[in-house]
């Protein structure tokens, strides 16, 4: 149906809504050049929004995330567009790509929702919601969580029964089951991609029984159980909603490990572990925390104190890493590792164990450009070619790379990136 | 109805436009409850509040006055905490001059994500302000 | 204060391990390792002293044969150092430090020596044969002759001192204070493991492994029994014949099932072959299908017009005997036992 | 004084009327003072709303405007903009919060939540009725910016602000460009040499027009503040116009008499006093070092580009911002530090990353040929007791490195690491690999056991209990004992005194906000990047470099800077110059002025942010802060009270 096919034209697209993209996004605006920021899921904000507090600083992820966040929403130089996914990009010449977009319906009328969120009430489905990761539901009509941007709510269609309560519900009435895909074909002068990364998948080692024993959980479901929008009010394990007391942290799971296809280090595991303890230590006084690490990676300005912060605190860390997990009777697990130190095989029991995964990359981008155009390091991040001089240029011209799309990074790392890739492609603009 | 036969006490804030305000929001938005006669007046940085707006607020029938401190993720730097600390002993000694209970203020570091410490705080500066002014 | 040594790394790889230097020292392989304990953890402080080349260590520690190659070390290693297989090696470079005589070493490290080795011994045979006119009755008599000296000399000369070294450098030097009681009280320890190997059912998924290798090892010292002290090649008794007929058997198809694996790879402990490993199961296969073969001869009258056929299964004999029992690989099966039995001492 | 005020009581859909009766709220405030309009509304925010918003205000000619909705941080800018476009002034516009402060904070109590919300409502219009509006007021601001710092970070930097369209200038204190990446033969991660780098990034310099680079050069002084700094710069000469003919300058090196350390070397070798570092160093003309030189004139005999009559020049620039790179140092360890300075074989990273370069054929040290090398990692970093406790970040990677260029490049070497811990972060980890691959031997140490370096029997040893064994005692005879240094901050107190970037824990300059805003300083208008802000290698300077740029280029794009007018203003009849609000501010935004002949304070209004931290300190009340003034918060507190 291509007389449906819309067009529009912008400077820049950024593609990937997190913080990398929203830097980037706002460096440009903030500079004279319209950008359109597509982000392929409900929310912009990307992983940070979601995360609790943020070493070295402890300070709220959120607090740091939202305005950013809203700031580029409010932006007249940016145009968001959510639930959208590129499907092709093509370099027609300097400075001009072609790109298509697939718009997907949120079946909620953007500019009408208030976020009121009496659809959601009443919604009578209940599937696990992917924002708190799985650790409790939500409903197939709802807002992503609360502090998304745009605060909109959504039909989740696939698991919606149509049953037509939300639209019965909603106050200005912007429920529209009617919306259909659109398609964009937009042309740009520069790209950035801030694809971002992936989590580690933990169900690929299946001796440490993530998915098998209910009280091993991954990072970042633990993150959120820290986070000011957090789903419990407390921290609990999922087994049996215990408050849990022995919590391990198993460093690694997924990165310097060549047997999971990822033998790099992820980077941020060592330091949101101990940023975890810290505020595991903080909520649940009583509880003893481990780390069970290689090595620890508290590098970057401020780490090596905070790493230092958690000892005093009395956070546990033991040089060795987990071979195996098993679960007993009572639901705890029993960790076998070789303590380094003492050059002996142990085994210790916790109630909660938690799975620092690590970063692996998100390859989307490449396959957008046709024929190995956008070139990817052995790893599938994207490539740098000139990685020490200008880290943003990608193996094409125009297209600029920012965060962990070219490899693992923490936030302050990911920002100076998208600041570097936003420089490059304001220059590459302006250039004659 | 529970909430209005109970007599609550009347509580200015002085919150940060940056730091307590949010955390005030979040309060409302995870629906904690708070006595309904806290108000709340917002100001740059907890350092700029004058002590003659605190008295005035005595004077006008407030019951107790809060202040919603930045601590130290104030965004103007970090000898905020240390000034706050400074004008509500200066404001204190006038209370005590005037014969205000200097009880009836106080101070608290709230960050932008405190809420459940500003609640608790606004609960039990009330319970104080109605056993001990009223 | 131990000294570091680089250059043992390197000897090292000639026993066949290669990866090991790129440990990282992360103690997975000890604690996927069913078979590592508390008291004994390994392989990473196998593989720790392998790259640092701390050899008195190695040389003193029993580690290496308490290990029984499941190979998940190797299959969770996150840096792909192979311990398994270091292990495997350092059990090699081990059988080369046990043996006085410095043959193994050379066997192991040169694979000229061993084939100029296997060839003497077949040259020697043939020169024996031809003295004897390929006489097969003269044959058979010095053949069953050779086989008793042969086990005789070889436990007296070569193995039974390689034992003694081998208590010397786990027992004797490092200082360990054992009374007599404790030896003979534990001495079962070493039969138990020697005709069981019971310790494989340590590993994860071994039932099968274990049942093959124990059925290899009494079918094999059956054999031995049937043909030197019952003298199966001469035996009137059918029950003697029978099980000569099925113990040579299980040891042919055992070890072609071996054989299979090691060309497969399939599985961690066969894919990493070093001569040693192909000369022990294909020599073995071919004794049992040899003596088979001959014993067939013999009982269809065909023997006489084959002398070739006993030629053969006396090279192989002899190969055996004199080259792959002391020196190679048959060696792990004495050494494994006692290192439980020393094990046992040490624990007390 | 406001006297035509519109209020808008929101219903947010029910998420506030559900529990505040909007309808009593709008009764009650309808008849307030100056009330001219009072409406309730489904949805504040909607489009249809806001037109009816836009058409009030001009039909009835309003002068300010309430709205009552959810919390200001969603929604104060868009009527602000709503306010804007129907001509009205934004800071006439005030807003109440009764969402987030009232229905959802008390929805368990729906008559204290009406009555609370009718008096915050009240106070919203007692506060707009005495608001003023106020301008934001604009300043020039200078396109150009002055980079300080020509190694990578200052390159980078300078070539993408000219790349934006503008003019730079480039200030480098050395006579040569490169900062110590120009000291490194082959980087980590691309097979290029440090030269190359620096070549690469130098003639990219050199062909830009709007690139003034100055060698040699150091700031002496620094007024105005963002778009408007001037920066006085000193100028020291070379002492030599051009290269020399073809050789002769070679000659002339040769016959100067002077010898000393050459810190291009880090003092391993010797240089003279007329030198240049490497054949392609930037720019390509040698310089002569004056405070060593004796003036022999033999140099001057041999080249006729040798000039001594150069006279050391200042010069004034005038730019908008300033973008400060201005690098770090190598750790230097104490006398003794594991037998730095006492044992001729204990040399540091930089050293060894030196004597690689300068061996050819086969590592030579002092006369003596070197097989075993002996790293001794974290010296002047992560130390426990000391000053350095933080991570240098790229010192395991860098000797890893070298470690392993080392091994490829001659023969029979081995390599000996004495670790705390390696930490190659990222794709690092691969080189990590690789070294364990090619036989290095790394042992590791508790944080408070470290390695021992003694020389026994004319032997230089290490030894270490390490923990990877058991914490067994090994030591290893090393020919060479290179101790890894860490990064400290470049000793610039000059500069430090006269731009005040504050600096952290780590002494190195501190950022206003990691993550919010990570290379700008508190001194509006001066950003920072590079190591001179914590320890980065070349691809995280690269990084911060161009963020710098980004950032110091849009303070200054415009042309002009908008600047909030939220700030503070001095009554001037009030104030009698007691000077306590000048020792309170943090920006240093107030001086004493006069005001006819009376000495009063002044504000600098482009330096003052709003904090307001000066109010309390008066003693006459002599200060407000624009927008919330005492009219206004008095009146607040009244409506609220009452």
């Amino acid at each position: 149906m291509p007389g449906n096919i819309k067009e529009a034209s912008f400077d820049a697209l950024v593609i990937g809504g997190g913080i990398a993209g929203g830097e980037a996004a706002l460096n440009l605006a903030n500079n004279g050049f319209s950008v359109l920021l597509v982000e392929k899921d409900l929310s912009i904000g990307g992983k940070m929004i979601l995360l609790s507090k943020v070493f070295p600083t402890l300070d709220c992820s959120a607090c740091i995330t939202t305005p950013k966040v809203s700031e580029i929403s409010r932006h007249p130089g940016i145009k968001i567009f959510t639930r959208s996914e590129v499907t092709h990009i093509v370099k027609r010449g300097e400075k001009l790509f072609e790109v298509d977009i697939t718009k997907k319906p949120r079946y909620v009328a953007e500019e009408d929702c208030t976020g009121c969120q009496l659809c959601e009430t009443a919604c009578p489905v209940i599937v696990p919601d992917q924002y708190q990761y799985d650790l409790v539901g939500r409903k197939a009509a709802f807002i992503p969580f609360s502090i998304a941007s745009p605060r909109v709510a959504a039909i989740d269609i696939e698991n919606c029964t149509l049953c037509g309560a939300c639209e019965k519900a909603c106050p200005p009435q912007c429920i529209d089951f009617t919306q259909k895909e659109e398609e964009y074909i937009v042309r740009v002068k520069a790209i950035i991609i801030a694809t971002g990364f992936n989590l580690f998948d933990p169900l690929l080692i299946p001796r440490f029984g993530f998915g098998i024993f209910k009280n091993v959980i991954t990072s970042m479901q633990m993150e959120r159980q820290l986070a000011p929008t957090r789903p419990f009010n407390t921290i609990l394990r999922p087994g049996d909603g215990k408050v849990p007391c022995k919590i391990a942290y198993v460093l690694c799971t997924g990165s310097r490990d060549a047997t999971v296809g990822n033998p790099i280090c992820s980077q941020i595991c060592c330091m949101y572990s101990i940023k975890q303890a810290q505020l595991l230590m903080g909520a649940l006084p009583m509880a003893d925390v481990t780390i069970y690490y290689i090595n620890i990676r508290s590098f970057g300005k401020g780490f090596e104190e905070f790493y230092e912060q958690a000892k005093g605190m009395g956070v546990n860390f033991i040089k060795g890493k987990i071979g195996k997990i098993t679960e007993n009777e009572k639901g705890d697990l029993i960790l076998r590792y070789e303590d380094i130190n003492e050059n002996r095989l142990k085994e210790t029991e916790h109630d909660l164990v938690v799975l620092s995964v690590g970063s692996i990359a998100n390859h989307d981008a490449a396959a957008w450009f046709s024929d190995g155009e956008l070139k990817l390091d052995p790893f599938n991040f994207i490539y740098q070619p000139d990685s020490l001089a200008s880290p943003a240029k990608t193996s094409l011209g125009g297209v600029f790379v920012a965060g962990t799309a070219s490899g693992p990074m923490d936030i302050p790392d990911s920002i100076l990136s998208a600041g570097a890739a936003s420089a490059e492609a304001i220059s590459y603009l302006i250039r004659q | 109805m529970p909430g209005i036969s109970i007599k609550s006490a009347r509580i200015l804030v002085f919150s940060t436009e940056k730091i307590s305000d949010p955390a005030i929001d979040m309060a409302g938005l995870l629906k904690l409850h708070y006595p309904p006669t806290v108000y709340t007046i917002t100001v740059p940085c907890s350092s700029s509040i004058k002590p003659k707006w605190i008295l005035r607020a005595y004077e006008k029938g407030f019951d107790g006055v809060f202040i919603a401190a930045d601590g130290s993720d104030c965004p103007y730097g970090e000898t905020c905490t240390e000034k706050t600390g400074k004008l509500v002993q200066r404001t204190h000694e006038i209370m005590k001059e005037k014969n205000i209970e200097p009880a009836r203020l106080k101070m608290a570091a709230i960050c932008s994500v405190c809420s459940e410490s500003f609640v608790k705080q606004m609960k039990n500066f009330n319970e104080y302000l109605l056993k001990n002014i009223s | 204060m131990a000294i570091i040594d680089p250059k043992f790394g390197k000897k090292l790889k000639k026993y066949g391990a290669y990866e090991f230097d790129a440990c990282y020292n992360c103690g997975s392989c000890t604690a996927v390792c069913s078979l590592s304990t508390e008291e004994d953890s390994f392989p990473r402080e196998m593989v720790r002293f392998s790259v640092l080349g701390m050899k008195d260590d190695i040389k003193s520690s029993l580690k290496p044969w308490l290990c029984y190659y499941c190979g998940e070390c190797t299959t969770y290693c996150p840096q792909t150092a192979n311990p398994g297989e270091l292990m495997m090696s350092l059990r090699r470079w081990l059988i080369t430090i046990y043996d006085w005589t410095g043959l193994s070493g050379l066997l192991y490290k040169y694979w000229l020596v061993s084939l100029f080795a296997f060839l003497l011994a077949a040259a020697g045979v043939l020169v024996f044969g031809y003295y004897n006119d390929y006489n097969l009755e003269s044959l058979m008599h010095y053949g069953h002759l050779f086989e008793m000296m042969a086990i005789a000399g070889v436990f007296a000369f070569i193995l039974l001192p390689n034992i003694i070294r081998m208590w010397y450098f786990v027992i004797l030097k490092p200082g360990l204070k054992i009374s007599l009681i404790t030896y003979i009280k534990d001495f079962k320890e070493l039969l138990i493991h020697m005709f069981t190997q019971k310790r494989t059912l340590g590993c994860d998924d071994s039932v099968r492994r274990w049942f093959e290798h124990f059925i290899l090892v009494i079918s094999y010292l059956t054999l031995l029994f049937v043909t030197v002290f019952l003298n199966w090649f001469s035996t009137q008794y059918l029950f003697v014949n029978i099980l000569g007929y099925v113990v040579s058997a299980v040891i042919v198809i055992v070890t072609i099932d071996f054989i299979i694996d090691r060309i497969r790879k399939k599985k961690e402990i066969s894919k990493f072959s070093q001569p040693s490993d192909w000369l022990f199961v294909i020599w073995l296969s071919l004794m049992g299908f040899t003596a088979m073969a001959v014993r067939v001869l013999i009982d269809t009258g065909l023997l006489e017009k084959n002398v070739w056929l006993y030629l053969i299964h006396l090279i192989i004999l002899v190969q055996w005997a004199l080259i792959i029992v002391p020196f190679g690989k048959w060696t792990h099966f004495l050494y494994r036992s006692f290192a439980m039995y020393f094990a046992k001492l040490k624990a007390g | 004084m406001n006297t035509k005020i519109g209020v808008y009581i929101c219903h947010c859909g029910g998420n506030i009327s559900d529990y505040v009766d909007v309808e009593k709220v709008k009764q009650a405030v309808e008849h307030e003072e100056g009330v001219m309009v009072a409406k309730t509304t489904i949805f504040a925010c909607g489009d249809a709303n806001q037109q009816e918003m836009v058409d009030d205000i001009q039909k009835n000619k309003l002068d300010s405007v309430v709205v009552a909705s959810c919390s200001p941080k969603l929604h104060l800018a868009t009527f602000q903009a709503v306010a804007e476009r129907a001509g009205l002034n934004k800071y006439n516009y005030v807003h109440a919060n009764i969402r987030e402060q009232v229905s959802w904070a008390h929805s368990d109590n729906k008559p204290g939540a009406t009555d609370k919300a009718i008096k915050i409502v009240r106070s919203a219009i007692a506060r707009v009725r005495v608001a003023e509006p106020l301008e934001s007021f604009s300043i020039n601001a200078k396109k150009a910016v002055a980079v300080i710092g020509g190694g990578i970070a200052g390159m980078k930097a300078a070539i993408e602000l000219s790349s934006m369209g503008c003019p730079v200038t480039l200030i480098e204190r050395e006579h040569f460009v490169g900062g110590h990446t120009a000291q490194w033969d082959f980087l980590f991660t691309s097979n290029e040499t440090g030269k190359e780098l620096v070549t690469r990034l130098y003639n990219e310099v050199a062909a830009r027009e709007n690139i003034k680079l100055y060698t040699g050069a150091e700031i002496m002084s620094q007024t105005g503040s963002i778009g408007d700094f001037r920066l006085k710069i000193k100028i020291t000469p070379r002492y030599i116009k051009e290269k020399c003919h073809k050789g002769n300058l070679q000659k002339a090196i040769e016959a100067c008499p002077v010898d000393v350390p050459d810190e291009f070397n880090f003092g391993i070798t010797q240089r003279k006093a007329i030198f240049h570092n490497f054949p392609s160093e930037y720019p390509q003309i040698p310089v002569i070092d004056i405070k060593n030189c004796t003036r022999c004139g033999k140099c001057e005999a041999i080249c006729e580009s040798i000039d001594f009559s150069q006279k050391e020049e200042t010069l004034e620039i005038h730019v908008g911002s300033v973008l400060v790179a201005v690098g770090f140092d190598p750790y230097t360890p104490a006398e003794g530090e594991f037998g730095y300075g006492q044992l001729e074989n204990v040399i540091t990273l930089p050293q060894f990353k030196r004597i690689i370069d300068l061996n050819d054929r086969s590592l030579v040290y002092k006369g003596k040929k070197i097989r075993d090398i002996a790293y001794v990692y974290c010296v002047g970093s992560r130390q426990p007791e000391g000053d350095n406790k933080y991570c240098s970040r790229y010192c395991c990677t860098s000797v890893i490195h070298a470690a392993i260029q080392v091994k490829k490049k001659f023969s029979h070497i081995n390599n000996y690491h004495f670790t705390r811990g390696i930490r190659t972060y990222g794709k690092q980890e691969l080189l990590y690999n690789d070294s364990l691959k090619a036989g290095d031997i790394y042992l590791q140490s508790y944080e408070d056991d470290p390695p021992v370096v003694f020389s026994e029997n004319g032997k230089t040893k290490v030894k270490i209990n390490d923990i990877l064994t058991g914490k067994k005692e090994m030591s290893v005879e090393a020919d060479l004992v290179v101790l890894v240094t860490g990064m400290v901050p470049r000793e610039n107190k000059a500069l430090n005194t006269l731009l005040k970037i504050p600096r952290g824990r780590d002494n190195f300059y501190n950022e206003i906000h990691m993550k919010l805003r990570p290379v700008e300083t508190v001194i509006d208008g001066i950003t920072i990047c590079g190591a001179c802000q914590g320890p980065k290698n070349i691809t995280e300077s690269a990084n911060s470099a161009l963020s710098a740029a980004t950032k110091s280029y849009s303070y200054i794009s415009r042309g002009e800077l908008s600047l909030e007018p939220v700030i503070a203003k001095i009554d001037e009849e009030k104030c009698t110059w007691c000077g306590l609000c000048a020792e309170v501010c943090p920006y240093n935004a107030i001086q004493k002025g006069k005001s006819g002949t009376k000495e009063i304070a002044v504000i600098n209004d482009p330096v003052c942010k709003g904090c307001g931290m000066c109010l309390p300190v008066c003693p006459y009340d002599a200060i407000e802060l624009n927008s919330y003034t005492n009219r206004e918060i008095e009146n607040m507190i009244d409506a609220l009270a009452g």
